[in-house]
C-alpha cells in the first residue's frame, strides 16, 4: 500500500515538474518570439498567469458531454504518457530519482505513441461536438497532418529499434549510457528524421496552420473557455515536457538530473521554436507532401544505415 | 448432432421463409429460433475433435470435424450471428424482402459453421458457394445497382471459388485424396510446379474473401450495398472465412517449401497495401457504410499481413484482430444500421449532431472506434503492439512503417465517422430522432464492451488462440509472449495492460470530475448555433455545418495516389472482353447460307488437318 | 466390253455424280434465292443418290429379285447390291420429305417477308 | 418384363399415326393418347432397365435376321439410360403442352403431338438402333419432326429459323449418307458391332475422310460449332416446350450418335482430341454469344448450346470417369434446361419480342415461377448444393486425372461467364422494379406439376447424388466396354 501511494506522490511529483517546465518554455518562446520580431512581448512566466487565470473563471456555458469529456481526454493522454517516459536516467545517482520512475517498465515505445494519439481523438471529439467549423477544420487539419509527420517518426524509431533490438524506451537509455555514444550520433539520419517530425509535432510554424488564429480563431481551442481551456492548455504544456523528454531520452542520452534535462530539453526545444519564427505558415496539403520528401527521405537513410 | 445442426439451419432457413409469408410475426420468431437454437447447440454440443460426422457423397468422403484453430473462428460466427439476429428483427422491421433476408442470414450462418467444421475440400467449397451465393442474395437485396455491385461480387467469388476448386481437382488427381489433413502431411509428394501452383491458386481463392489488395474491390460496393445487420456479419465473419483459410494454405502449406517465404512475404506486402490503400479510400468517403466497408478492409489487410508473417506473435496478433474486428465492426456497423433506420440516410452530408439524440450509439461507436484506431486501453491496441513487434523483430521494417501509417491515417476515417454523424451542428432538421431500439442497441454495446474488456483481459481470448495456433504446430504462447495481462514481445519489451487501464480511468476520472461536476452547477447547456467565431455570435440562418469536403487538405496530399485506381482497370478489360464477346458472337450472321458455308469450310478443314488428327 | 473400260465407265459415272453433288452445293452456297437453295439441296441428293446407286453396280449384274432358279442364275450372273438399292429408296422419299416441308417453309417465308432473297432473311441473328 | 426394346419405336410411331384417326372419333384423344403412350414407355423403359441391371443387355432382333445381316436394337445400361431420360422427358413435355394447347384449335393440336410422337419415335431410334443405316433413317424422322416443330407457331419469324435448321440439317443428311457409304463399300456391312469388330480393315485414310463425315453431320444436330448456326434461331423461336424437347430428348440422341461412332465403331485416337477441340470451341464460343443476349430463350439456347460443347469435351476425355462426367451433365442439363425452358417461357408469355427486360420484376408477380427458374440457373452454373455442381465436379475430378490443367482453367473461366449471364437475368427477376405493364401468366396445372417435378430432382440430385450415379456408372461402364457390346451384339440369336 505504501509502495502504491509513493508511486502515486511520484506521479503527482512528475507532473507537477512537466507542468512548470511546459509552462515556462511556453512563457519563454513567447518572449522569445517577441523579440525576434522586435516587439516587448510578455515575461516568460505570462503563461502561468494566464493559467491562473483561466483557472479562476468561471464556465459559464457548455454544449454537451463530449464538451467535457475531451479535455479530460486530452489530459488523460499527457499524464499516462507522461507516467510512461523515463524523466531522468533510471537508477541514476540523485537522489529525487526513484520519484520520476513511474510507469516507465510498464510500457514501451510503440506503446507510447498510441497513447499520445489519445489526447488528439479526445480532443478532436471534444471540439466537434461544440458545433464550431473551426473546431473542426482545425481537427482535420492537424489529424492530416499527424499523418504527414508519423511517417518519418516512425521511420526513424523502427531504425533505431532494429540496431539495438528493443523497442523499450529505458533499454534506450542503457544503451547510451553503456556505450557512451548519443543515439543522435549513433544514428544520425534517424536523428535528423526525428527532428522533422518533432517540427510538426510542436506545431509552430511553419507547421501552425492548425490553430491559424486569422483563419480559424485558434482552431480547436476556438470554442473553449475557462477550465476547458486551462484543461487544454496545461495538458499541451505536459505534452511539450513528454516529447522533448522523450527526444532527449532517445537521442540525446537522457539525463541524469534535472539540470541537465532542463538544458538538454530547452536546446531541443529551440530548434522548431527559432525555425518557426522565422518561417512561413505551410497548408496543410504542403506540410504533408513536405514531411513525404526529405523527412521519407532521411528515414529510409536511417533505416538503410540500421540495417548496414 | 453435427449434421442435425446443420440441418436444422437449413430447415430453419426454409421454415422462416415461408413462415414470412404467412405472418410477419411468425417469421420473426422462427428466424431467432432457427439461429440461436442450433447456434446454442453448436456452442454446448460441438467439441473440439477430428471426426464429429461423416458422409459420403459420390464415392468422396464428407468428413466433419472441429479443429481448435475452427473453434476459435466458429466462436465468431456464432457470437456475431446470434448478435445479428436479435438486431435484425428491428433493423428489418418495416422493409422489404424480409424473408429473402432472414432466408439468407441464417443459411450464410450454416454455410459458415460448415465451411468451419469442414475437414475435406468438398465440404469445405460447398458450404463455401453456399456463403457466396447467400451472401450474394444479401449484395443485391436493396434492388439498387444489382447489375453492377452484385455481379462484380459474384464474378470476384466466382474467380476465387473457381481457383478452389481447380487447386482441390488438382490435389485430388495427385494425392488420390479430398481430405484437408492429407493434402497437409502429404504436401511434399506434390510435383515441384504444383506445389506451387495450388499454394496460389487457394491464396487466390481466399484472397477474394479476405479482399486482399488485387482482389478487393468487390469489397467495398458489396459491403456497403448490403443490409446494414448483414454487413456486420459479411464483415465481420464471412470475410474472416477468407483469412482462415489464408492461415490453413499460409501455415500448412507454404511453410513446406522452399520458395514458401517468398510468397508469404508477398502476400505480407499485399496486405500491408491494402491495409494502406484502404484506409486512404475510407478517407475520401462521405458515405458510413463505404467508410466502414473500406476500414474492413484495411484491417483485414493487418490480418493478411499477420498470417502471412506467420511468427507466433503476429499469428497471435492476427487471430486476435480476428475476433476483435469482428467485435468492433460488428458494433459499428450496427450503429451506422441504427442511424440508417433512425433517420433514413447515412450519408455524413445529411446527418450529422446525431450525439444527444442516440448516445448508446454513440457511445458504442466510440468504444468501438478507439478499439478501431488502435488506442490503448481497447482491444485493438492489442493487436495491434503484437503485430509491430512482430514486424520488427521479423526485420519488416518498410512493412511495419506502412501499416504504421495506415493505422495513423485510420485517426482520420475515425474521427470523420464519429464527426459525420454525432457531432458537429445539430440541425432542427434531425431533431426529432429518437435513439434505436433496444434490440438495437443492446447488442451493439455488448460487442463494444466486449472490446473494453478483452482489450485489458486478453487472456480470455489468448487462451482460445493458444490451442488454436498448437494445433497449428505453433508452440504454446502463454508464459513466453503473454502472461496473464502482460505482453511480451520476442526481445522482452512488455505492455502491462491492467496498471495502463487503471492510470488512465485514474486520471480520467480526476479530470471528468474536475471538469464536469465542480463546472456542471454552474454551466449551462447552448444549443450548437450559440457560438462564438471571431468573437461574433453568429446569426440563426448562417450555415455553420462542416460536412462537404471534410478532409479536403488530406485528399490533396493524396491525390496522385486517388487517381490510380485499380477498378477502372477492371472495368476497362471486363468493357474489353463485353467487346470481344460482342464480336465473336457475329460469327452468327443470321444468314442460313453462311451457315451452310461454315460447315464445308470446317468439312474442308478437317479433311485437309486429317493427318496431323488421326495420324 | 473389256474391263479397262469397263473401269473407266465407272470413274465417269462416279465422276459425274460428284459433279451433280458439287452443281448443287454451288446452288446452296451461292444463290440467293430460297428456291434456288431448295433445288440446290434436292440436286445434291440427286446426285448422292447416283453414286450410292452406281456404287453398288456391278458387270454384268442381275437385278436383285429372289426368284425360282434364282441360285442357279447367280452361279454365273452375281445380282447387284439389293441393299443400296434399297437405301437409295429410303433417302430418296427422306429426300422428298424434306423437299417438302422446305418448300412449305418458303412459302411462310414469303408470305412473310415478300422476298426470297436470301439475305433479308435475318430477322434472328447474333 | 412388360415388353421389348422394339416397342420404344413401334407404340410411338403408331400413335403418331393413329392420333388423326382417333381425333375423329374424339377429339380429346389427340392429347390423351401421347400421354398414355409414354407413360406406357416409361413403365416400360423403367422395367427394362431393371432387367438390364440384373440380365445384361437386351439384343433384340428385327424381322428375323441375325446380326450382322439384319437390324438390331441394343437396350443395355447406356442406351438405357438414354432412352428412360428421352421418355421421360417427351413425358414432361406431353405434360407441359397438355394445357397449352387448350386455348389452340383442335388442328394445331393434332399436328403438335403427331410431331412430338415422332420426334420421340426417331430418338429413341436413334439411341436403340444397332444398324448404321437405319440410325441415318431415324435421324431423320427426328430431324423432320424438329423442322416442323419449330416452325409451328406460325405468327412469329419462326419459318426462318426452321428453314435455316431444313438447311443445315440437309447437307448434314448428305454428308452422313457418304459416311455411311464410305464405310459400307469398305466393309460391307452396316451393322455397328460388326463394322465396329472389322474397322481395322478399312483404309485408314477413308476412315478418317468416313470419320470426319460423321462428325461434320452428327454435328449439325449436336449443335457443335461452327455447324450451330440454326441453333440458337430454332430454340428461340419454337414454342417452349419445344425448345425444351430439343435441349432434353434431340440433342442428346444425337449426341449418342456422335459418341457412339468415337467410342465404339471406330478406332481413331486422335478423335478424342477432336472431341475436345470442337467442344471447347463450341463452349466456349456459345457462352460467349449468350452474355451479349437480349431475348431470353435466344441466350438459354447458347447455354445449351455451351453445356453441349462442356458434354462433348468431357467425352473426349476418354477415360470411365470423363464418360460418367459427361454422362453425368447430359443428365443434368437434361433435366434442368427444360426447367430454365418452361419457366421461362412463362416469364416472358406476355412479352411480344420476349426481350430479358420484360421479366423485370416478376419474382413479385410470378413468385413460384420466378423461384424455380432461379433454382435452375443456380444449379446450371454448378453452385452447391444443386445438381449442377456435382456433374461439374466429376467433370473437373476427371479432367484433372488427365492432367488437363490449362482446360479445366479456360472452362471454369467460361463457368465465370456463365455465371455473369445467368445472374444477371435472376436479378432483373427478383431485385428490378417491373418496369412493363405486362401481367405475369399465371401457369396451368400441368406446368405447376412438371416444373416441381423438374425442380425436385435437381434438388434431389443436388443432395443426394448417389440416387442417380449408380445408373450413370452403368451406363458409363456399358459405354466403355466396346468388346462387351460387340460380342453380345454378334453372338445374339433368335429367341
Amino acid at each position: 500500500m505504501e509502495h502504491i501511494l509513493i508511486k502515486i506522490l511520484g506521479a503527482i511529483a512528475t507532473f507537477i515538474l512537466a507542468f512548470i517546465v511546459g509552462m515556462t518554455y511556453g512563457g519563454v518562446v513567447r518572449k522569445i518570439t517577441a523579440r525576434v520580431h522586435n516587439r516587448l512581448g510578455p515575461p516568460f512566466y505570462q503563461n502561468f498567469i494566464d493559467a491562473l487565470k483561466l483557472f479562476s473563471k468561471k464556465t459559464a456555458i457548455h454544449h454537451g458531454v463530449m464538451h467535457f469529456l475531451g479535455p479530460a481526454f486530452l489530459m488523460v493522454s499527457s499524464v499516462v504518457s507522461l507516467m510512461f517516459v523515463p524523466v531522468l536516467i533510471p537508477g541514476g545517482d540523485s537522489w529525487y530519482n526513484s520519484w520520476f520512475s513511474n510507469m516507465i517498465y510498464d510500457g514501451d515505445l510503440i506503446f507510447l505513441i498510441y497513447i499520445m494519439v489519445f489526447g488528439s481523438l479526445g480532443m478532436a471529439l471534444g471540439a466537434g461536438q461544440t458545433g464550431n467549423p473551426n473546431s473542426s477544420i482545425g481537427i482535420t487539419r492537424g489529424l492530416s497532418q499527424m499523418v504527414g509527420y508519423e511517417i518519418p517518426w516512425v521511420l526513424a524509431l523502427v531504425s533505431l529499434m532494429l540496431m539495438y533490438k528493443t523497442t523499450s524506451i529505458v533499454d534506450f537509455i542503457n544503451v547510451q549510457q553503456e556505450t557512451g555514444t548519443w543515439l543522435m550520433f549513433a544514428n544520425p539520419f534517424a536523428f535528423i528524421a526525428g527532428l522533422f517530425a518533432l517540427m510538426g509535432m510542436f506545431h509552430y510554424s511553419p507547421f501552425d496552420i492548425i490553430g491559424a488564429p486569422a483563419e480559424l480563431a485558434s482552431g480547436p481551442v476556438s470554442e473553449n473557455g475557462g477550465k476547458f481551456l486551462f484543461t487544454m492548455m496545461s495538458s499541451g504544456s505536459v505534452f511539450s515536457f513528454v516529447k522533448l523528454t522523450l527526444f532527449v531520452d532517445i537521442f540525446m542520452g537522457g539525463a541524469s538530473n534535472l539540470v541537465v534535462l532542463v538544458i538538454k530539453t530547452f536546446t531541443l526545444y529551440m530548434i522548431p521554436v527559432l525555425y518557426g519564427i522565422v518561417s512561413h505558415r505551410y497548408r496543410t496539403e504542403q506540410a504533408v507532401t513536405f514531411f513525404w520528401k526529405w523527412p521519407l527521405f532521411f528515414g529510409l537513410l536511417a533505416v538503410l544505415y540500421a540495417v548496414l | 448432432m453435427l449434421t442435425l445442426i446443420l440441418v436444422i439451419f437449413l430447415g430453419g432457413a426454409i421454415l422462416t421463409w415461408l413462415g414470412r409469408k404467412i405472418n410477419p410475426l411468425l417469421g420473426d420468431l422462427l428466424f431467432l429460433v432457427s439461429v440461436i437454437l442450433p447456434a446454442t447447440m453448436f456452442v454446448m454440443n460441438i467439441k473440439v475433435g477430428d471426426t464429429i460426422a461423416q458422409h459420403t457423397l459420390l464415392g468422396i468422403d464428407l468428413v466433419w470435424g472441429l479443429s481448435p484453430l475452427a473453434h476459435l473462428f466458429s466462436l465468431v460466427v456464432v457470437g456475431l450471428g446470434v448478435m445479428l439476429s436479435i438486431y435484425s428483427i428491428s433493423y428489418m422491421r418495416g422493409k422489404e424482402k424480409v424473408g429473402m433476408y432472414y432466408f439468407s442470414f441464417i443459411l450464410s450462418i450454416m454455410a459458415m459453421l460448415g465451411i468451419l467444421v469442414s475437414r475435406d475440400w468438398i465440404s469445405f467449397f460447398i458450404f463455401w458457394e453456399i456463403m457466396t451465393w447467400s451472401s450474394y442474395l444479401m449484395v443485391i437485396l436493396n434492388g439498387k445497382k444489382v447489375q453492377s455491385i452484385g455481379i462484380k461480387y459474384f464474378v470476384f467469388s466466382a474467380l476465387g471459388a473457381y481457383s478452389m476448386l481447380m487447386a482441390l481437382v488438382i490435389i485430388n488427381s495427385q494425392l488420390g485424396s479430398f481430405m484437408l489433413s492429407d493434402t497437409f502431411n502429404n504436401f511434399q509428394h506434390l510435383s515441384p510446379a504444383n506445389q506451387i501452383l495450388i499454394p496460389v491458386l487457394l491464396l487466390v481463392a481466399f484472397g477474394v474473401k479476405s479482399a486482399v489488395m488485387p482482389l478487393h474491390i468487390w469489397a467495398p460496393d458489396a459491403y456497403s450495398n448490403s443490409p446494414m445487420g448483414y454487413t456486420a456479419v459479411f464483415s465481420g465473419a464471412l470475410s474472416k472465412m477468407g483469412v482462415y483459410g489464408l492461415v490453413l494454405v499460409i501455415i500448412s502449406m507454404t511453410t513446406q517449401l522452399p520458395a514458401g517465404s517468398l510468397i508469404r512475404i508477398i502476400v505480407a506486402w499485399l496486405g500491408g497495401f491494402t491495409a494502406a490503400a484502404a484506409t486512404l479510400w475510407a478517407i475520401t468517403q462521405d458515405d458510413g457504410k463505404k467508410l466502414l466497408a473500406w476500414s474492413s478492409i484495411g484491417q483485414l489487410g493487418y490480418i493478411v499481413t499477420g498470417v502471412a508473417i506467420g511468427t507466433p506473435l503476429a499469428m497471435l496478433a492476427a487471430m486476435f484482430l480476428v475476433v476483435v474486428h469482428a467485435l468492433f465492426k460488428g458494433s459499428l456497423f450496427m450503429a451506422v444500421g441504427a442511424i440508417e433506420k433512425q433517420t433514413g440516410t447515412t450519408d455524413f452530408k445529411e446527418v450529422n449532431g446525431l450525439i444527444r439524440k442516440m448516445p448508446v450509439t454513440f457511445i458504442s461507436s466510440l468504444l468501438s472506434i478507439i478499439a478501431l484506431a488502435g488506442i490503448p486501453p481497447l482491444a485493438g491496441f492489442v493487436s495491434k503492439w503484437m503485430l509491430y513487434e512482430a514486424l520488427i523483430q521479423n526485420h519488416n521494417y518498410l512493412l511495419v512503417v506502412l501499416l504504421f501509417f495506415a493505422s495513423t491515417a485510420a485517426f482520420l476515417y475515425a474521427y470523420k465517422f464519429l464527426h459525420g454523424y454525432f457531432l458537429g451542428q445539430e440541425e432542427p432538421e434531425w431533431a426529432h430522432v429518437k435513439e434505436a431500439p433496444m434490440s438495437m442497441t443492446i447488442p451493439m454495446l455488448l460487442l463494444a464492451l466486449t472490446t473494453f474488456v478483452l482489450g485489458t483481459w486478453p487472456q480470455l481470448l489468448f487462451n482460445s488462440i493458444d490451442s488454436a495456433m498448437q494445433y497449428l504446430g505453433y508452440d504454446a504462447t502463454n508464459g513466453k509472449l503473454w502472461t496473464d495481462s502482460v505482453l511480451f514481445s520476442q526481445w522482452g519489451d512488455k505492455v502491462a495492460l491492467q496498471p495502463v487501464l487503471y492510470a488512465i480511468i485514474a486520471v480520467f476520472l480526476f479530470f471528468a470530475i474536475f471538469l464536469y461536476f465542480k463546472g456542471r452547477k454552474a454551466t449551462r447547456y447552448v444549443t450548437t448555433k450559440d457560438i462564438s467565431t471571431s468573437g461574433e455570435i453568429p446569426k440563426e440562418w448562417e450555415n455553420l455545418t462542416f460536412k462537404v469536403n471534410f478532409m479536403q487538405p488530406f485528399e490533396r496530399a493524396i491525390e496522385p495516389f486517388l487517381k490510380r485506381q485499380i477498378e477502372k482497370y477492371y472495368l476497362g478489360f471486363g468493357k474489353g472482353m463485353e467487346a470481344l464477346f460482342d464480336f465473336t458472337r457475329r460469327i452468327y450472321t443470321g444468314n442460313g447460307q453462311t451457315y451452310a458455308i461454315y460447315a464445308i469450310v470446317f468439312l474442308a478443314l478437317l479433311l485437309i488437318f486429317r493427318v496431323s488428327l488421326f495420324g | 466390253m473389256d474391263n479397262t473400260y469397263y473401269d473407266l465407265l465407272t470413274y465417269v459415272v462416279y465422276g459425274s455424280a460428284i459433279l451433280v453433288m458439287l452443281i448443287g452445293l454451288y446452288a446452296v452456297l451461292v444463290k440467293k434465292s430460297l428456291l434456288k437453295i431448295v433445288i440446290g439441296l434436292s440436286i445434291v441428293d440427286s446426285g448422292l443418290n447416283l453414286l450410292i446407286v452406281s456404287l453398288g453396280y456391278l458387270k454384268n449384274g442381275t437385278a436383285p429379285i429372289f426368284s425360282k432358279g434364282f441360285f442357279e442364275l447367280a452361279a454365273d450372273k452375281p445380282m447387284v447390291d439389293p441393299l443400296l438399292q434399297a437405301l437409295v429408296l429410303t433417302a430418296i422419299v427422306i429426300g422428298f420429305g424434306v423437299t417438302a416441308v422446305a418448300l412449305s417453309l418458303v412459302i411462310r417465308l414469303w408470305r412473310h417477308h415478300h422476298t426470297l432473297y436470301i439475305d433479308e432473311i435475318k430477322n434472328l441473328k447474333w | 418384363m412388360v415388353g421389348t426394346p422394339v416397342l420404344f419405336i413401334a407404340i410411338p410411331l403408331l400413335a403418331a399415326f393413329l392420333i388423326p384417326l382417333l381425333g375423329m372419333i374424339w377429339k380429346e384423344s389427340v392429347r390423351i393418347v401421347p400421354g398414355l403412350v409414354l407413360m406406357y414407355l416409361m413403365v416400360l423403359a423403367v422395367s427394362l432397365m431393371g432387367h438390364v441391371a440384373h440380365n445384361g443387355p437386351i439384343i433384340e432382333i428385327i424381322a428375323g435376321w441375325a446380326p450382322p445381316i439384319g437390324i438390331n436394337l441394343v437396350f443395355n445400361a447406356f442406351t438405357g439410360f438414354l432412352v428412360t431420360l428421352i421418355i421421360f422427358m417427351g413425358l414432361l413435355v406431353w405434360l407441359y403442352s397438355y394445357r397449352f394447347k387448350s386455348n389452340v384449335e383442335y388442328e394445331p393440336a393434332r399436328k403438335y403431338f403427331i410431331l412430338l410422337m415422332m420426334l420421340v419415335t426417331g430418338s429413341t431410334g436413334v439411341v436403340l438402333t444397332g444398324d448404321i443405316f437405319n440410325l441415318f433413317v431415324f435421324i431423320e424422322i427426328t430431324s423432320i419432326s424438329a423442322y416442323a416443330l419449330t416452325a409451328f407457331y406460325t405468327g412469329r419469324d419462326s419459318a426462318e429459323a426452321s428453314f435455316k435448321y431444313v438447311m443445315m440439317g440437309s447437307l448434314a443428311s448428305t454428308m452422313l449418307l457418304i459416311a455411311i457409304m464410305l464405310i459400307y463399300s469398305q466393309l460391307g456391312t452396316l451393322n455397328m458391332a460388326d463394322v465396329a469388330s472389322k474397322i481395322h480393315l478399312m483404309d485408314p485414310t477413308l476412315k478418317a475422310i468416313s470419320f470426319i463425315l460423321f462428325v461434320v453431320a452428327l454435328g449439325v444436330e449436336a449443335e457443335i460449332f461452327p455447324l450451330n448456326g440454326w441453333a440458337p434461331d430454332a430454340y428461340a423461336e419454337a414454342p417452349g416446350p419445344v425448345g425444351a424437347a430439343f435441349a432434353g430428348i434431340v440433342v442428346k440422341a444425337m449426341l449418342y450418335a456422335l459418341i457412339r461412332f468415337t467410342y465404339t465403331i471406330f478406332d481413331l485416337s486422335g478423335a478424342f482430341n477432336l472431341l475436345i477441340i470442337i467442344g471447347l470451341l463450341t463452349l466456349v464460343i456459345a457462352e460467349v454469344a449468350a452474355i451479349r443476349q437480349d431475348k431470353l430463350k435466344r441466350m438459354l439456347a447458347y447455354s445449351s448450346i455451351g453445356q453441349m460443347g462442356l458434354v462433348m469435351v468431357a467425352f473426349g476425355i476418354g477415360t470411365r470417369e470423363g464418360v460418367f462426367a459427361a454422362l453425368f451433365i447430359m443428365l443434368n442439363h437434361a433435366i434442368i434446361k427444360p426447367l430454365l425452358f418452361f419457366s421461362g417461357s412463362y416469364l416472358v408469355y406476355h412479352s411480344k419480342k420476349k426481350y430479358i427486360s420484360d421479366i423485370d420484376g416478376m419474382g413479385k408477380l410470378a413468385p413460384f415461377t420466378s423461384l424455380l427458374f432461379a433454382l435452375g440457373a443456380f444449379a446450371i452454373v454448378g453452385l452447391p448444393p444443386f445438381a449442377g455442381f456435382w456433374s461439374k465436379l466429376s467433370f473437373l475430378v476427371a479432367a484433372a486425372d488427365n492432367d488437363m490443367v490449362l482446360i479445366i482453367a479456360l472452362i471454369l473461366a467460361v463457368s465465370i461467364v456463365e455465371i455473369v449471364y445467368y445472374m444477371r437475368v435472376v436479378n432483373r427477376i427478383f431485385f428490378f422494379k417491373r418496369t412493363t405493364g405486362l401481367l405475369a401468366r399465371r401457369p396451368t396445372f400441368n406446368a405447376y406439376i412438371v416444373m416441381s417435378v423438374l425442380g425436385i430432382i435437381v434438388l434431389m440430385i443436388g443432395f443426394f447424388p448417389d440416387t442417380v450415379t449408380g445408373y450413370i456408372q452403368a451406363a458409363a461402364d456399358s459405354l466403355f466396354d466396346k468388346t462387351q457390346y460387340i460380342h453380345s451384339v454378334l453372338t445374339a440369336s433368335i429367341q
